[in-house]
């Protein structure tokens, strides 16, 4: 079964991405991109990477769609034709593909127990995580325990990102005398959104803590939390949202998780262990691990929900500024 | 007998999901298109979703799909009306008014 | 057990249709209604996918499905609406 | 039909991946190249997670009376992966805005003979 919804969902998923390159408007390109990324989603359910896939939806379809909408009523949703010749590059992505095509002959046959990639380290995470770090999920385990200097480089790109974007574009100025935007028509989309987002919020917060037990984390929650107050700023607008949430805060925010996160790590190096080691931070090691785990992964899920917030109000501030012009 | 109960709520939403999307192809104009989607929509996820719920423990898994169900009966219909609401306000016209127009002047 | 296969397989062929739906449409809301259906039974099909695997704990995934399947329409509504301000005020007029 | 299924996957990850490239070196438009990338970059994503998926496996989450479990070390990377590539998009459509403004255009023939504006 899982076979045949895998070959359905991957033919599906190259029928749309091909017709993207067919497609002048924009306006669709982005549509269609959006259904690309809840496809790849589904096929990561799929292949038990669930995980991953809560965060591909909630990323990949939720916030870059979003962001590509901004974009395009900065930009016209036009695609202009072009003179350019199309077959040379043609050309080169047939010769790279066949070449491609030809290497992957030699690959391992797909979801083989025996395959190199699941030999070395995968059967240790798999045996001992439960056991060593104590939570039944394996990928929170190895995200925040044994590849936490890793997941802390992440934490410190999305910071990163986040600057970028801002010294880019700047954060709009929270003014009480501009003037109402917002979906003001839809008045049962207004009182919907109403009902609605206090349940995004609890459930963004039940992902930040149930991340051990379940599929979720420090990503996914912060995502979904921003998600919701974008969704807020979509309805009642972006004057209303900044008041809220003003931008300052997401500022300190942003720069507090990492700050968590690292601090973390400096407490456990205090207390004569390595850094994010975080078996040292009780009497137990379990214990220890239980709560550097839980701390680092509020660090994390800070930082997201305030880079992510901080450049949907980028975006929305220049739509915004342009549309009072 | 649950099992039963559970299997028929089960194929019943799968065949209101088809209609739906027949539907989605086979009639005339968008308004008539947006009826179609959305009320199967509505009806297929209570009738699935109940019907899961009838397999499941009573536990957090129970709890998750009332949520779900609550969540998509809020939020489906809100969205299609808004959907609807749009397309009235971008100029989109019912089959009817297309006809009249076309009456009018032969465009 | 079969049930929910053959549900899940309906569900597909719902999700094929809704995706030819959204790749050709007259008008962009057809486009977007296509998306929408996609979407609501994309996390439907999750929800059976977990009963057919045996793990119904992973329900989460359909609900964020859902969430962000809604936000995602929002977000096009308020696209169109800005885009459309110009026409907007033509329209008042009739 | 062994052999196809043992390597259906890789067939379209390699697809999908050419679709991005082509998609990224013949598109004029700076938008579209964005999503050409992003569609290379999710192809990369599949790869991963197909690599580390198991027959008979389960999701690597703990629970009674499973034995198998698909790789987690995959799903990781992609996790943060995914994260990391939203990020940097967001800082590549910044950046077409500001081009936008500054060239009046995001078609790249249109501004490419336009250096002295700047």
């Amino acid at each position: 079964m899982t076979e045949i919804i895998d070959l359905v969902l991957l033919a599906m998923l190259a029928i749309t991405a091909l017709s993207v390159i067919f497609i002048k408007d924009l306006f669709t390109v982005v549509m269609l991109f959006g259904i690309y990324s809840f496809l790849s989603a589904l096929i990561f359910v799929n292949l038990d990477a669930v995980d991953v896939a809560f965060t591909e939806a909630s990323v990949g379809a939720g916030i870059s769609t979003v962001l590509m909408l901004g974009t395009l009523a900065l930009t016209g949703r036009e695609e202009k034709s072009s003179s350019r010749k199309t077959t040379l590059p043609l050309l080169v992505v047939c010769v790279t593909g066949a070449a491609l095509i030809y290497g992957t002959l030699d690959m391992p046959p797909f979801g083989d127990p025996n395959n190199p990639a699941q030999q070395h380290v995968a059967p240790r995470y798999i045996n001992d995580s439960p056991r060593e770090i104590g939570l039944p999920n394996m990928v929170t385990s190895v995200l925040a325990s044994y590849r936490g200097f890793d997941t802390l480089g992440e934490t410190a790109v999305v910071f990163a990102a986040a600057i970028g974007v801002l010294s880019l574009l700047g954060l709009p100025k929270q003014d009480r005398t501009v003037i109402q935007s917002g979906l003001k028509s839809h008045l049962v989309l207004r009182v919907v959104a109403k009902m609605i987002i206090p349940l995004i919020l609890l459930f963004a917060l039940y992902v930040q803590f149930h991340g051990d037990y379940g599929p979720g984390g420090g990503f996914q929650a912060g995502v979904i939390a921003a998600a919701a107050l974008i969704l807020y700023a979509l309805v009642f607008g972006l004057p209303v949202a900044t008041h809220v949430v003003p931008p300052k805060v997401l500022k300190i925010l942003a720069a507090l998780g990492v700050l968590i996160y690292a601090g973390t790590g400096v407490v456990s190096l205090f207390l004569s262990a390595n850094f994010l080691d975080y078996s040292v931070l009780a009497s137990n090691p379990v214990a220890g691990q239980h709560i550097g785990i839980i701390a680092i992964e509020l660090g994390v899920g800070i930082t997201v929900f305030a880079a992510m917030l901080s450049i949907f109000y980028a975006f929305a501030g220049q739509a915004e500024r342009k549309n009072i012009q | 007998m649950l099992e039963i109960i559970s299997s028929a709520l089960l194929i019943l939403g799968a065949f209101f999901s088809l209609t739906g999307a027949v539907g989605l192809f086979k009639f005339p104009d968008f308004f008539t298109r947006v009826h179609a989607a959305s009320v199967t929509d509505s009806i297929a996820t209570i009738l699935i979703i109940l019907g899961l719920m009838l397999r499941s423990d009573f536990d957090l898994v129970l709890v998750k799909l009332l949520f779900i169900l609550v969540f998509m009966l809020l939020t489906g219909p809100a969205a299609a009306h808004a959907l609807a609401k749009s397309a009235r306000h971008g100029g989109l016209l019912t089959l009817a008014e297309t006809r009249g127009n076309k009456k009018e002047s032969d465009d | 057990m079969l049930i929910l296969a053959a549900t899940c397989i309906a569900m597909l062929s719902v999700m094929a249709l809704a995706l030819a739906r959204a790749l050709k449409a007259d008008t962009a809301y057809d486009r977007i209604l296509g998306v929408n259906m996609f979407g609501t039974k994309t996390a439907l099909f999750i929800a059976l996918l977990g009963f057919l695997n045996g793990r119904p704990d992973f329900l989460d995934i359909a609900i964020v499905y859902a969430l962000i399947n809604f936000i995602g329409m929002i977000a096009v509504l308020r696209f169109f609406e800005y885009t459309a301000v110009d026409d907007d005020q033509n329209q008042k007029e009739q | 039909m062994n052999f196809i299924v043992e390597h259906y996957n890789y067939w379209i990850v390699v697809f999908l991946m050419m679709v991005g490239f082509y998609i990224v070196i013949s598109a004029n438009n700076l938008v579209k190249k964005i999503v050409g990338l992003n569609v290379f970059q999710t192809s990369v994503f599949i790869m991963y997670i197909s690599i580390g998926k198991v027959t008979g496996g389960s999701a690597p989450i703990a629970a009674e009376g499973i034995t198998t479990y698909s790789n987690p070390l995959p799903h990781v990377l992609i996790l943060t992966a995914i994260v990391v590539g939203v990020a940097t998009t967001a800082v590549g459509l910044a950046l077409i805005v500001r081009i936008k403004r500054a060239y009046g255009t995001v078609e790249e023939n249109e501004f490419e003979h336009k250096e002295e504006l700047i």
